[in-house]
């Protein structure tokens, strides 16, 4: 047999061996077909079932996309100009596709706004963003709306101003006791803002320095824009990224208040998240749209959008809270007591220790959510709001458009695909990115 | 209390008492799992705590460090009762370190930034002073160059010696282990354990839940085996290794040191 | 936070700042905060509704469900009409819901299943085409997907008069059995004359015949160790018997094939666009998430559980069978279960396409009809979330029986 | 207390239809134009005299009441049946009607079919929440026919199906059927058939106890019924409104008598009204006349003396 | 031949050769895990191997179980040609059982349905037969009593004996072990090891990766040493020990028994 060791009482290996190349196998095109298309009798029948289905597909829906017409004024002259799509009722409608009935002079707004949100996003999504852009990211709130909703800035400037009221309490006060702080702020927030009038109040002094927009010219205003006015793929990031960004405190606070000790808060939370997830998105919009206004006070109407808004973040935000548990949960108990042996308080140990493993362990689920959330805003078109899907609704009704269908419903589906498919990607991204990180 | 006062002999243990720990008895729900406890530790005193598993070492050591609340007895740290006002858990926390079984470091901070977070957000500490601190613990534990990785780039024993450096920076006159190293690899064991030495050199009060019966007779003033949430035996090591009065204590050690 | 509760220091007297620094106090401190904002909130909401309503001159009751509905409801499981009462258009709504909520759940799990195992296929272009699908379905809006099948339900199949003439454009499939229309399809419906009781019979015979095999197989086994072909068996069973009996008995139970009378077919089932429409959309959609699950569940079973069956020298597919599935499905499960969830709370899209479920009748027609927004709106969030709760306490219960013992 | 708020705002929210051709659609730029929206533009003008300072607030079929009643929108001009319940139970005012209307059918006319009744088993293309669904399930039931509805929620939805043979019939207001067949590309391959099954006087309607309101949107409905009774039209309105010898032309104009500062608004408040569109004839012929596509004559929507049931009550 | 000859002295040892390779080699991609391996095994004969961690123990040990593909060379086992063959693997598998560092008992049976698997679905036995050949050996490895309880419910010592028990019903003529104590409290250890020398002494054939050095002293007929993929020096257990050849197994084993 072997003679190496066998000669030898104890074999000692001298010498070392070298490393040496794997046995070449066979390579190329052939290899792979069998390795990966026919290894079986049968994978080599769903491979054969899979091309003839693509071939159907394509067979189908190729001349469709060949003999598609760009430019007409109407259906029928698309009809006689080719046999495929007529695309041309996007060409002629794509403004109405992502901006609503905005204005056509000013566009350039919501654009603008749209461009902003790469500076604002780029901390947010990329550590390697330079960190001074999260100035940007905090001021875009406010530029934004300013932007698309126009008048003049003294209304959000005064919002503005309320946050750093509010914030400036906090940074006071959470040195030394920063559960009493937060409440406070928030506190001193929701009084500013809603009952003393403190917004309107600076607003007016504001107005006063800048002037009236309604009364004249006036500086730094625009034109205003009505929120019905405001549509389509423009009304689709509104509605997805206002709810997506409330919705993620706030479901972050239901999580911990579910994952409390503390029994009636920890109650409190259950059933707001069990109800919220317990029924149908289309019936929180019918009470955004319907019941709302039994339950303020009388005369207190606010913009469609903000109803929308409030309801989809209170949906997104129970799905949030359970993902976020989830990753609570999933955090070894040894964190926690280190945290707690090391002396840190409940909040400095949820915001230094727990929660940043405990949001990256569930950003799938978060990211999850968000497209899940991006998705239903589509549901607004049922409440008679202009969204890309809503928008349908008048061009189907025109009469130069009547009978066309699929090519405006693939555009809708094309541009939500895009969307959310580049979320997806990037919560792989981050997932494979974290997988490895400090590793 | 003729023990205590044969301690008080040895160089490096002072008169004054760390912790002091009377009549303490502890519940998880209708599990009684310990019994009557009554332990006194001088400053500079170095114990060593055995026993087989489940016998309540873990949860012993966890009660000192209010990381978990005893119902019955009193428990004094360095003068100040373990009570149930926020104040004094923090005053305790701060006083008394801990390492774990399983190091806890924290995995998205780098090993700096692992040391200087509690200096830099409990004792309020200036970023620069903290860091200083940390590199000098570093140092200590013989991983200085390591300290801009993070946790899960080191092996096992260099992370039980961050999570060592760790519970230093924030100067504690106490120490506990929690079997600091029966989650490592053989290898690993001896750097750890050395580390330990040095520290006792330094005259830190130390308790240390082990079943490293060599660094127990190296560095131990008392030895304390527990059984069942009782302390069965305590005794210096020479006596307790080669003299172990109790039944339970000689089946114990023969197992452990058997193979 | 842990802390002590050594009762013995009461007797230093209670001091005001203990309500925020002792620990015993200061939880209930917060949370006594948090209730009375709870109150206050939910009081304050309340307090609105009712000024509101006494000022718009309404009244909160449920009496309109007694009156009668006035509107006719096309898909129905049980009998209704125009006189019958509101209530009862809720009752057949709900059935409606239900309907297609269990048929979706039970074709998106087919659907899923087998997409989430082709994804793991090792066939390259399988796998391609499945993550295609599940792709597709899971970036673009549920609602999208189901008013595009419900367009090409409606502009796709050919119109019922197609059918008609000499010489029609269109013919029925399935030997003149099917009828797919641009107004839905017509399947044919069973008759059932004399005799049939006696197929009905010897197809529940052979069904407890299956079970009685499998015992049967499964002692055969015990004690000898044979394995007999169970599946096989079991299809056979489960079709020949039935099947020799109708024959012998000379086809008691008939069909009733769709015909063209009037501008429709009559006769029949009509599956009508809506519903399928609403079903295909759901199944495949809800579908695209379960392949991900299922896909998950497979991976989730550790390489060891794997290897270590391979060395005990069990086949790949028992290996499946006997060690990976059992161990997948509780991880599938959970998310199984919120997948159904989602499937019965995306049914109420069906409002979109005037699918005649729980939303499209009391949340629309009779809240229109009637102007009881309040009532019926609420009475809509507590069905749904009955229904919601009963399926996830189903699913828990179901979870906990097959939850893996731990020490 | 609609009236101060809407003049405070500056402009009337009009809630209309989401898109009916002739009544109310949005054209390629988002202009909001037909009968409905003139409706609302001449209470707009005769309130703020601005005819544009208008937001247009499309609603459907159910979501129509919800929006006026929670006060999202000042007034509803969206082809809205006045009918009992809507006016005592569900707490709406109807401020008139601008058009007389009554349910009908739509067929294709190769179907064969020339009358309702012949109409047993088939497939009816409705709209939900309305009264037409309603009517419907009468007709059917008291001629002891079958039929198959299929819902829908909008006009457009009810289009596409019914172009694509889905359904054998649309039913919904005569005019509405009108609207809808004028959209289509071979309107002449549909025809209506000639039952009216119904009364479906179609008008604004506002919400109950604001009556200073309802009376604004009333009479400024009423001014452009009687503007064309009395011969007032956009070309000559300059003239008139500089004083004539009818003393009820001056009254409506702001001339002679404070008819204006009784409702609150200004003297002229109707010859704005006026001034949008025209008399009611004038808007009658521009948006749904029998020289628009949807070609509807007035019929009923004449004037009293040319036979018709249009009768403004007096200026007075 | 000598030491072939000279083991063959040794009582339990037969001249039958159980497993024989030669010129093995296995690559990873592009990495070269395991070179020219030669290494013949008697029946009867029970091998340690040790090594560094990566240097390929547990893949030399998954290549002969045919859990790993090699790329060159020959494993005979039993006679039987490793091939791509089917029947070969699988007559193979059903001689050789293996217990893995991790156990991967199979959670959702029972102790006493973990043994039966096998036999049941593999050698087609009654259950009746399986069940009393489980029982067998669940009392050879000493836990007859947690027959009817779950994997989870087991503490690491008696799952890895429960997973002995399982690999011994499907009655192998070659165990593999691959560190079956390392992930092991080190009072289960004992436990573990009792059963591994007492199939010993039973004189079936054992490949063990272990590094347990008290246990290859007290067993094993030869101890291996691997090192980056190669087999650096094999002796008897107490030449090995003593008298290490190579440097670098010097060195190994002087950081193992350091402590
Ligand atoms: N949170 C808990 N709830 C209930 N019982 C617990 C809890 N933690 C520990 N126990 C029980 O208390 C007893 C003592 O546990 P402890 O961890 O203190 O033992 P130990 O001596 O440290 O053992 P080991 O050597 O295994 O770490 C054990 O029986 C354990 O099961
Ligand atoms: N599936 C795999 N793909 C690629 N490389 C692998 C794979 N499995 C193991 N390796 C590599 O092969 C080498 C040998 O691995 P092996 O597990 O055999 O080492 P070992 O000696 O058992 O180490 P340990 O003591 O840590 O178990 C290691 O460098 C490892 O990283
Ligand atoms: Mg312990
Ligand atoms: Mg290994």
């Amino acid at each position: 047999m072997s003679d190496t060791h066998a000669n030898t009482v104890a074999f000692v290996r001298e010498t070392q061996i070298p490393q040496s190349p794997p046995p070449a196998t066979e390579r190329g095109i052939v290899k792979w077909l069998r390795e990966n298309m026919f290894s079986s009798v049968l994978n080599s029948i769903l491979s054969l079932l899979s091309i003839f289905f693509i071939f159907m597909l394509i067979k189908d829906l190729g001349p469709w996309f060949w003999n598609s017409t760009w430019n007409a004024e109407n259906l029928a002259e698309c009809r006689e100009l080719n046999s495929g799509a007529c695309f041309a009722v996007i060409n002629e409608r794509w403004p109405q596709f992502f901006f609503g009935f905005y204005p056509a002079e000013e566009r350039w707004r919501p654009v603008l706004a749209f461009l902003l949100l790469f500076p604002a996003l780029a901390p947010v999504l990329f550590d390697k963003a330079p960190r001074a852009l999260l100035v940007v990211t905090l001021l875009f709130p406010f530029v934004a709306y300013w932007l698309i909703w126009g008048g003049s800035i003294a209304f959000p400037l005064a919002v503005l101003l309320g946050f750093v009221l509010a914030f400036v309490i906090w940074k006071a006060l959470a040195k030394t006791q920063p559960t009493i702080a937060l409440i406070v702020s928030v506190l001193v927030l929701v009084l500013y803002q809603l009952v003393v009038g403190g917004a309107g109040l600076v607003e007016n002094i504001l107005m006063g320095i800048l002037g009236n927009p309604e009364d004249g010219p006036a500086l730094l205003a625009f034109e205003e824009v009505e929120s019905r006015n405001i549509g389509g793929f423009l009304l689709t990031l509104i509605l997805g990224i206002t709810s997506i960004s409330l919705a993620l405190p706030i479901g972050i606070l239901l999580a911990l208040g579910r994952q409390s000790d503390l029994i009636i808060i920890k109650y409190i939370c259950v059933g707001f998240i069990e109800f919220i997830r317990g029924v149908p998105l289309i019936t929180l919009l019918f009470v955004a749209n319907v019941l709302l206004a039994y339950f303020l006070p009388p005369g207190t109407t606010f913009d469609l959008i903000l109803r929308v808004v409030i309801m989809v973040t209170a949906f997104a935000a129970a799905y949030l809270a359970e993902v976020v548990r989830g990753g609570l949960a999933a955090l070894p108990r040894g964190q926690y007591e280190a945290a707690d042996s090391l002396g840190l308080d409940y909040w400095q140990a949820m915001q230094l220790i727990i929660l940043p493993q405990a949001l990256k362990i569930s950003i799938p689920g978060i990211v999850n959510v968000f497209i899940g959330l991006f998705k239903d805003t589509v549901l607004v078109s049922i409440i008679s709001m202009y969204d890309p899907l809503g928008i349908v609704q008048p061009i189907l009704a025109d009469s130069d458009w009547n009978g066309i269908l699929w090519e405006l419903y693939g555009f809708v589906a094309l541009f939500f695909f895009i969307f959310c498919y580049a979320m997806s990607q990037y919560s792989r991204y981050l997932e494979q990115k974290l997988r490895t990180d400090h590793r | 209390m003729s023990m205590a006062e044969a301690q008080s002999n040895v160089p490096g243990i002072s008169d004054e008492v760390a912790i002091s720990i009377t009549g303490m008895n502890k519940w998880y729900g209708d599990f009684h799992v310990l019994r009557d406890i009554d332990l006194t530790v001088q400053r500079g005193e170095r114990i060593v705590i055995c026993g087989p598993s489940g016998s309540g070492k873990s949860t012993l050591i966890r009660c000192i460090n209010a990381l978990e609340e005893h119902q019955k007895g009193e428990i004094v740290v360095d003068g100040t009762l373990l009570s149930s006002d926020l104040k004094n858990i923090d005053k305790i926390r701060s006083e008394v370190g801990m390492c774990f079984q399983h190091f806890n470091l924290f995995p998205h901070l780098t090993i700096l930034e692992n040391c200087t977070l509690a200096p830099i957000w409990v004792r309020k500490m200036p970023k620069k002073e903290a860091e200083e601190i940390a590199m000098h613990y570093l140092e200590k534990v013989k991983i200085p160059d390591q300290a801009n990785k993070y946790p899960g780039q080191l092996s096992g024993g260099q992370q039980q010696r961050v999570a060592i450096a760790r519970s230093l920076c924030m100067r504690p006159r106490i120490m506990l282990f929690d079997e600091p190293t029966s989650a490592l690899d053989p290898e690993m064991i001896k750097e750890v354990l050395d580390t330990m030495v040095s520290l006792a050199e330094d005259g830190m009060t130390m308790l240390c839940v082990t079943h490293e019966m060599g660094f127990a007779r190296q560095v131990a003033n008392r030895v304390i085996f527990m059984d069942a949430g009782q302390i069965v035996e305590q005794n210096e090591p020479e006596e307790f290794f080669n003299n172990p009065k109790s039944d339970r204590t000689q089946l114990f050690l023969s197992q452990i040191l058997g193979h | 936070m842990t802390a002590v509760t050594d009762h013995s220091q009461g007797d230093e007297g209670f001091r005001l700042s203990q309500l925020l620094y002792d620990t015993r106090y200061r939880s209930v401190t917060i949370q006594i905060i948090a209730l009375l904002a709870l109150i206050a909130g939910l009081g304050w909401l309340l307090n609105n509704a009712v000024s509101n309503l006494a000022a718009a001159g309404q009244d909160f009751n449920f009496g309109f469900l007694g009156s009668v509905a006035g509107y006719d409801i096309n898909q129905r499981l049980i009998e209704y009409d125009s006189q019958m009462t509101h209530g009862r258009a809720t009752l057949v709504g709900l059935l409606n819901t239900l309907l297609v909520a269990v048929l979706g759940c039970i074709t998106c799990t087919v659907i899923g299943v087998i997409m989430g195992v082709l994804r793991l296929s090792p066939n390259w272009i399988v796998r391609q085409l499945s993550a295609v699908y599940v792709e597709a379905f899971r970036n673009v809006p549920v609602l999208l997907w189901i008013v595009l099948i419900m367009g090409v339900m409606i502009k796709v199949p050919p119109q019922p008069r197609a059918f008609r003439g000499d010489n029609p454009d269109a013919t029925m499939s399935l030997w003149d059995s099917v009828a797919i229309t641009n107004r839905g399809i017509y399947i044919p419906r069973p008759t059932y004359e004399a005799g049939s009781a006696l197929v009905v019979g010897v197809f529940l015979a052979s069904i407890v015949a299956i079970f009685a095999f499998r015992w049967f197989a499964k002692k055969r086994q015990e004690e000898t160790g044979q394995i007999l072909p169970v599946f096989w068996v079991g299809l056979g069973l489960f079709f020949v018997p039935a099947i020799l009996t109708q024959l012998v008995m000379g086809s008691p139970i008939g069909l009733e094939y769709p015909e063209l009378a009037g501008f429709n077919f009559s006769g029949g089932i009509h599956l009508r666009n809506s519903l399928i429409a609403l079903w295909i959309a759901l199944s495949l959609y809800t579908g695209a998430f379960v392949a991900e699950n299922v896909r998950a569940g497979i991976l989730s079973v550790s390489k060891g559980q794997t290897e270590a069956a391979a060395s005990l020298g069990i086949r790949p597919n028992r290996i499946m069978n006997l060690v990976v599935l059992p161990q997948a499905l509780r991880v599938i499960i959970p998310p199984m279960i919120s997948n159904y969830l989602n499937l019965t709370k995306n049914s109420s899209l069906a409002l979109a396409i005037g699918y005649m479920d729980l939303t499209g009748t009391l949340g629309n027609i009779t809240r229109n009809q009637t102007g009881r927004e309040m009532e019926s709106v609420l009475l809509l969030m507590a069905i749904y979330l009955s229904l919601s709760l009963s399926i996830s306490a189903v699913g828990n219960w179901y979870n906990n029986s097959v939850k893996l013992k731990e020490r | 207390q609609t009236l101060a708020e809407v003049q405070d705002r500056g402009s009337l929210r009009c809630g209309v239809t989401t898109g009916l051709v002739g009544f109310a659609a949005p054209d390629a730029n988002g202009e909001w134009e037909g009968f409905d929206v003139a409706v609302c533009r001449a209470v707009a003008a005769a309130v703020l005299g601005d005819g544009s300072a208008v937001e247009f607030i499309p609603t459907t079929g159910s979501t129509r009441f919800t929006a006026l009643a929670s006060g999202e929108i000042d007034m509803l001009a969206r082809n809205t049946t006045w009918t009992f319940s809507r006016d005592v139970d569900l707490e709406f005012e109807f401020t008139g009607i601008n058009y007389y209307d009554g349910q009908g059918f739509m067929v294709r006319e190769d179907l064969g079919v020339t009358s309702a009744t012949e109409l047993d088993g088939a497939t009816v293309c409705i709209q939900t929440g309305t009264t037409t669904e309603l009517n419907l399930a009468d007709y059917f039931r008291a001629n002891g026919m079958s039929y198959e509805p299929v819902p829908i929620e909008t006009n457009a939805e009810a289009q596409q199906q019914y172009l694509a043979n889905a359904c054998d019939v649309y039913t919904t207001d005569a005019s509405g059927l009108a609207a809808t067949r004028a959209a289509f590309e071979d309107a002449a391959a549909h025809i209506v058939l000639p039952e009216i099954i119904s009364k479906e006087p179609l008008g604004p309607l506002v919400r109950h106890g604001d009556h200073a309101w309802g009376d604004v949107v009333r009479w400024s409905l009423n001014a452009l019924i009687a503007a064309e009774e009395l011969g007032i039209t956009s070309a000559n309105l300059e003239e008139m409104a500089a004083g004539t010898d009818n003393p009820e032309i001056n009254r409506l104009l702001g001339t002679e008598g404070s008819l204006g500062e009784m409702l609150g608004l200004s003297a002229d408040w109707a010859k704005n009204a006026i001034a949008v569109g025209g008399n009611y004839g004038e808007v009658f012929d521009a948006n749904i006349g029998p020289d628009t596509a949807i070609g509807l004559s007035r019929g009923l929507n004449a004037q009293w003396t040319d036979g018709g049931l249009l009768y403004s009550p007096p200026f007075r």
